[in-house]
């Protein structure tokens, strides 16, 4: 596709080949989108085969730049080309190779490809299966063209592909009146960041003169690029804000969890809402001081917001996508504090913790019959057993159970950064408090959920009965998920427990990746006195709210589904207000939406009384005037046209009189003719 | 002096006159002989034919009158000339009465321009073939006439078929008469025949001894044999179909004429036959030049009739889709390719070489074009819109 | 002794006899005729004075005739033919009912 | 009254009377027979006239041709006409008057014309070979043209007869 218009092709293979990762699940989209739905098998087997081959490219990139690896600088292979022309200028789009990207580039095809497995089972019965595969893969195409794009612009095209197809898969279910109005909600919020990205594109434009991020040190991000600006930086800040639901923009996460649970696992855990945090990773260097304390900030409020909401939601996967949120305050801390490394280690780790999780949340609810309530569940310890299993590594993995999770060491590396931050400790200490809320909370929902006895009463609810897709109301006992489901399951669970050894202190590999140096391992970066310190603390806050979790639900589980939460007991008016998200959503409700209608009200007035008169007097005249027109046409002009029609159609007529296909008459007029002319000549012969 | 014998009697004759009515009284005379030797052969040949055909079927034939049956072409005569004139009360007298007289005259005119010996040829035109050609047109005037005129369909449909035949065939019969004439190179009957005058080792110099003039005096006899009507084309009054043709209300004399006419249109044809590729009155071999010219042109004659009368005994008659195929796409073409082949002749140099190329490029077209006619496609579908 | 002034006269009667025809019968057919007895008034017209003309050695009245006749008889059949094919349309070899034409 | 004039006398009766016939008759053969008679009377005229080839081409190509040709054309067309229709077109004293004032207009130039020449030039006799040669050589293009108009007249007349094929 690029490779048609680029001028002079790279030499590199790697690079070279590059663009075919997006290409293909594009081209999966579009042939699934030419595909009748009943050709299920075609559709599903284009997705998985097309993410196979991107994931096996990206191993390959991932390899050619490991080799590249190590010395001293990072190492970066780009490939420009120009799109159209305007004025005397070329708008030039690119794609880019470096560490960065190919991290990013295993991960999202791998985390991807697991999930359309696991879609496989999960999605077996919706007769829209095909068209959830289309968008799938597009969502893949995108995902991977933002990731590798080297230019701002076809970052953002990419980017807004993403979101569309974020609303196109959060309203999977437009059926559900819920599920549109969450898709809705999740397309208007991302527009308003969005809004300032491309403000802050343009500004940016119109300062540097180009979009490429790396262009032979003519990219705005190289080393000649222009300087580190606060204002340009923060409104592409905003973009993220939209994407990854950073405060205040964090409303549409949690409803986006109308959707297919893989979609929640995919886009709104481990890729797109990464995306963000990816997007500030990927323009570091334009953001200075002032920029990086924003982005401190506003990582750390929305971690500890959303953690504390989480405390208080029963429906498991609104827990999930609130910690979701809170996780992605963590990475925006490791950004703003620990630089590029630290957050973009806690989003590979989280990426698969967090998708397993959501599977496993997925898991649940397919094995429920659709019931997503926690209160409802319980004790299914017993009946699925291998989810029981994942979703307890992931749980603990995303708790920062010490040591043998990769969430311990991602969130350890980020306490770490943010202890070690200059401006102030605050973010430090509600980190802590985040991390012990998110323990807390993880621990109450494993306990709801598998824990106790099966509360779920035989008679379905009806906003169950009603539930997605074609689920018959089978009988109710729980059961094991198809193996399709389990298998992505346990290897997830894997790598969220096994994946922290890439980012110890002892062998800081991913930092080291990232930055281009070779990874220094020695075990006394671990051992000295502060990071040992430092992972006590955290370790105690995991442990301390795993703790109190279990001693609060763990000990005596809950028997009924309306049996009070124990925390209502202590503290009610709190728990009520977490459980209203703080009031956000009324929030807005009261103020921006409210205001937004009066603003439409009165622009309908004025619409109404105002332009609707003017223009009615206009039209009026303009009628008027061609009444005078038709009168004129009609009488004067008409009338003339006639008369002359009229006259050459007699003349027409007197002319044709002669011409009576009669042959004789012809040749007798012939003959006189001869003879006069004959009689001519000889007169004339006479006269000379 | 025996092969002048008739052309000094001649001009003994005419010098008696006065000067003022010579060219008239010359005139006179050779009309005269021509009539009466033509006729008398014509007597001849009805009872050769006659007695041939019955030879070839299996039967006497005639042998009651006279001598062998010799004095039946005498009483024939007697026969029609007493016979009852019927003329059929819706026919169109005029037009019926003059239609054997268009056709017996023009064939008489015909004969006048064939050199019948040495300084015997009534009228020496310069452009004789071609006036032979003219007159034989009107043939087919009259035999239209014939059958329009007495208002029977048979006799219309006869003539119908005899004129398409003739126009049909008239058009090779000219172009194969045209190698000769270009050889000669001139349109005069005596030029014609002095040209194949002498002898080449042995052989006379005739026309017909070259590969061209083989074609074309076959290709010639057999659009004759079409024009005269005769078996195998005689469509025009085939009885088993339409009994007797144009002229089935004949009766009579005018019929006794319509058979004259055919006969002296025969002679016409096979005298314009020999003076074209036959050598004329020449002597085939050198040590027969004694024989009188007249002797060896009339031989030729019977021998051309007795050819004719042989076909006519031998083959059966053609099919009107047939016919035309044949003319159209077969004599025609081949007669156009003898022009060519006459022309290569003509313009290359004498000897071995030129004769083996002429005959090859002749049998050549001969194969394709027989091929090409014997194809069942063209056999098919009779093509035949006058009767509609 | 016939001189040109016979022949010419001979032909001019021709022609007008012709061209009478031409002018007056309803046959298609008989137009025709009349056509072409007008094209031999004309032919004889070249005859004529090319045998009494001052150089009767000069061939070209003859060959013009010749020529005359050779288009005369292809006009003959391409009129006739298109005369049939009126008559097979129009079941008619009328000229006053050949009018399809008339404005 | 020489032998000439008699001949001429002779060849114009034929002529005018085929002619005047050819016009008249109510019957088509009739007149196809008359002009066939008049054209031969014509070629007749050119012999004496010692127009040897033209008078043979003549009764070839009219005699033998042209009129067995027309002959074919009035039985073709004349199927299905009820007899007793009118044998004039309408208006036909209006022709036949203009007929006769073209041949006034003529006889009149004829008579008026001073190209009378008195000695008549010894008749020529053009042999065939001359013509050939002349057509050969200085009339070589002409011959060609009509060798092609004959050859397209022929094709086209061919196709005008054909049978009109049902519309559709």
């Amino acid at each position: 596709m690029f490779a048609a218009l680029a001028p002079t092709f790279p030499s590199d293979p790697a690079v070279a080949c590059l663009w075919l990762i997006p290409a293909l699940p594009l081209l999966a989209a579009g042939l699934t989108a030419v595909l009748g739905r009943p050709r299920r098998r075609t559709a599903a087997g284009l997705a998985i085969g097309s993410m196979v081959l991107a994931f096996l490219l990206s191993c390959a990139a991932f390899a050619h730049v490991l080799q590249g690896a190590g010395q001293g600088e990072v190492m970066r292979l780009t490939f420009n080309f120009r799109w159209f022309q305007f004025g005397d200028t070329w708008l030039q789009l690119g794609w880019v190779l470096d560490p960065l990207t190919a991290v990013m580039l295993v991960m999202v095809s791998f985390v991807g490809l697991l999930i359309f497995i696991y879609s496989l089972g999960y999605m077996a019965h919706d007769e829209n299966f095909t068209r959830f595969f289309c968008f799938l893969a597009l969502f893949a195409a995108a995902m991977l063209g933002v990731i590798i794009a080297n230019s701002l612009l076809l970052l953002f095209i990419c980017w807004e592909l993403v979101g569309l197809t974020s609303y196109l898969l959060i309203g999977f279910w437009y059926h559900k009146p819920s599920a549109a109005a969450a898709a809705k909600k999740a397309f208007i919020t991302t527009r308003i960041g969005d809004l300032a990205f491309l403000l802050g594109m343009v500004w940016l434009y119109s300062r540097s003169g180009t979009l490429l991020f790396y262009d032979a040190g003519h990219g705005c991000l190289d080393s000649a690029g222009l300087s580190p600006s606060t204002a340009i930086a923060l409104l592409i800040f905003c973009g993220a804000i939209g994407k990854s639901g950073q405060l205040p923009l964090h409303v549409w996460l949690p409803d986006a969890m109308e959707g297919p649970t893989p979609v929640s696992a995919l886009i709104h855990a481990a890729t797109m809402v990464a995306a963000g945090v990816f997007l500030v990773a990927r323009v570091f260097p334009l953001m200075d001081a002032t920029a990086l304390t924003v982005v401190t900030w506003v990582g750390t409020l929305t971690a500890l917001f959303a953690a504390s909401v989480a405390v208080a939601q029963t429906d498991i996967k609104r827990i999930l996508a609130w910690s979701t949120v809170s996780q992605l305050g963590f990475m925006m801390i490791g950004l703003g504090t620990g630089g590029v490394a630290v957050g973009m280690f806690h989003l590979l780790t989280h990426a698969f913790f967090k998708a397993l999780l959501f599977l496993g949340a997925g898991s649940v609810i397919h094995g429920c019959h659709e019931e997503q309530d926690i209160r409802r569940l319980g004790g299914l310890r017993r009946s699925m057993p291998v989810t029981f299993a994942t979703y307890a590594a992931g749980m603990a993995a995303l708790s920062g159970f010490p040591l043998v999770t990769s969430g311990f060491w991602s969130k350890d590396e980020i306490l770490h950064a943010a202890h070690g931050w200059s401006v102030s400790h605050w973010p430090f200490y509600f980190g802590l408090g985040a991390a012990f809320l998110t323990a807390f909370y993880m621990t109450r929902q494993v306990c709801y959920v598998f824990f106790g006895q099966y509360r779920l009463a035989p008679v379905m609810a009806p906003h169950t009965a009603a539930g997605q897709g074609s689920h018959p109301p089978a009988a109710p006992a729980p059961h094991e998920s198809p193996r399709a489901m389990v298998i992505p399951l346990m290897i997830l669970a894997g790598f969220a427990l096994g994946l922290g050894v890439l980012g110890t202190p002892a062998w800081p590999w991913i930092s080291a990746f990232l930055e281009g140096h070779a990874a220094p391992s020695s075990l006394d970066h671990l051992l000295n006195s502060d990071t040992l310190r430092l992972m006590g603390i955290s370790s105690l806050a995991a442990l301390g709210g795993i703790g109190i979790g279990y001693w609060v639900y763990g000990r005596r589980p809950s028997v009924r589904p309306d049996e009070v939460d124990p925390l209502v007991r202590v503290q009610p008016e709190v728990f009520a207000l977490l459980q209203r998200q703080f009031f956000v959503d009324e929030i807005y409700e009261w103020s921006f939406v409210a205001f937004h209608a009066w603003w439409a009200r009165l622009c309908d007035r004025l619409d109404t009384w105002i332009w609707e008169t003017a223009v009615q007097a206009l039209a009026y005249a303009v009628i008027g005037l061609s009444w005078v027109d038709r009168v004129l046409d009609e009488y004067v002009v008409n009338a003339g046209f006639d008369k002359g029609c009229q006259g050459l159609t007699e003349g027409g007529q007197a002319m044709s009189r002669f011409q009576n296909g009669r042959v004789q008459r012809y040749l007798r007029v012939l003959a006189l003719a001869m003879a006069g002319l004959i009689l001519f000549l000889l007169w004339g012969c006479g006269a000379s | 002096m025996m092969d002048q014998l008739f052309v000094v009697l001649k001009h003994w004759l005419v010098a008696l006159a006065a000067p003022g009515w010579q060219p008239i009284l010359a005139a006179a005379i050779s009309i005269a002989a021509i009539i009466g030797a033509f006729a008398s052969l014509f007597a001849v040949t009805t009872i050769l034919e006659r007695k041939g055909l019955g030879r070839m079927q299996n039967r006497y034939g005639p042998n009651r009158v006279g001598p062998f049956g010799l004095l039946q072409p005498l009483a024939d005569g007697v026969k029609s000339l007493t016979k009852e004139d019927l003329v059929p009360a819706a026919a169109d007298r005029w037009v019926f009465f003059l239609a054997p007289l268009v056709l017996v005259v023009p064939a008489f005119l015909a004969l006048s321009v064939v050199p019948m010996g040495r300084n015997m040829t009534a009228v020496a035109l310069d452009a004789g073939v071609l006036f032979f050609f003219a007159v034989g047109a009107a043939t087919e005037l009259s035999v239209f006439m014939a059958g329009w005129s007495s208002r029977n369909k048979y006799s219309l449909l006869g003539a119908m078929r005899a004129i398409a035949q003739m126009v049909s065939y008239e058009v090779p019969l000219i172009l194969s008469a045209v190698t000769a004439v270009m050889m000669a190179g001139s349109l005069s009957t005596d030029e014609i025949v002095a040209a194949q005058a002498g002898y080449h080792h042995g052989l006379p110099n005739w026309f017909v001894l070259t590969p061209w003039g083989l074609a074309g005096f076959l290709l010639f006899l057999v659009c004759a044999m079409a024009e005269s009507n005769r078996s195998p084309f005689d469509l025009p009054e085939g009885e088993s179909e339409i009994i007797a043709g144009y002229y089935i209300e004949y009766s009579g004399f005018k019929f006794a004429l319509f058979f004259l006419g055919e006969y002296i249109g025969m002679f016409a044809a096979s005298g314009m036959a020999i003076t074209l590729f036959l050598g004329g009155w020449h002597a085939p071999f050198p040590f027969l030049t004694w024989v009188p010219s007249y002797g060896w042109f009339f031989a030729k004659l019977l021998a051309l009739i007795g050819l004719f009368i042989w076909v006519r005994g031998t083959l059966p008659r053609l099919r009107m889709d047939q016919l035309m195929n044949l003319a159209w796409k077969f004599m025609l073409p081949m007669a156009l390719m003898n022009i060519a082949v006459a022309g290569l002749w003509h313009f290359s140099a004498p000897g071995a070489a030129r004769w083996a190329a002429c005959a090859l490029l002749i049998a050549g077209a001969y194969l394709v074009l027989g091929r090409a006619l014997f194809t069942g496609a063209h056999l098919g579908r009779r093509v035949y819109r006058y009767a509609e | 002794m016939p001189t040109l002034h016979c022949y010419l006269l001979l032909a001019a009667l021709l022609f007008a006899i012709g061209l009478a025809g031409a002018l007056t019968r309803r046959n298609a057919i008989l137009v025709l005729i009349g056509i072409e007895l007008m094209l031999n008034a004309a032919n004889l017209n070249f005859i004529a004075f090319w045998r009494f003309g001052p150089h009767p050695e000069v061939l070209t009245g003859v060959l013009f005739v010749i020529f005359a006749i050779a288009v005369a008889a292809a006009e003959a059949a391409v009129g006739l033919a298109l005369i049939i094919a009126i008559h097979r349309h129009y079941k008619t070899a009328h000229v006053d009912q050949m009018d399809a034409l008339r404005g | 009254m020489t032998l000439a004039a008699l001949i001429f006398a002779l060849v114009a009766a034929v002529i005018l009377g085929g002619a005047v016939a050819a016009m008249a008759f109510r019957n088509l053969v009739h007149s196809a027979l008359a002009l066939a008679v008049s054209l031969a009377g014509l070629a007749a005229g050119y012999l004496s006239l010692h127009a040897q080839f033209v008078g043979f081409a003549q009764i070839l190509v009219y005699v033998g041709a042209v009129a067995i040709l027309i002959l074919f054309a009035i039985l073709l067309t004349r199927g299905d006409e009820p007899g007793g229709q009118a044998l004039f077109s309408p208006g036909f004293l209006t022709g036949a008057g203009i007929a006769l004032a073209v041949f006034a207009v003529l006889a009149r130039v004829i008579l008026a014309s001073r190209l009378v020449s008195a000695e008549i030039p010894l008749a020529p006799a053009p042999s065939v070979r001359e013509i050939g040669q002349r057509m050969m050589s200085e009339d070589a293009l002409p011959l060609e043209v009509i060798g092609l108009l004959l050859t397209v007249a022929l094709i086209g007349a061919a196709i005008l007869a054909l049978r009109e094929k049902p519309p559709g």
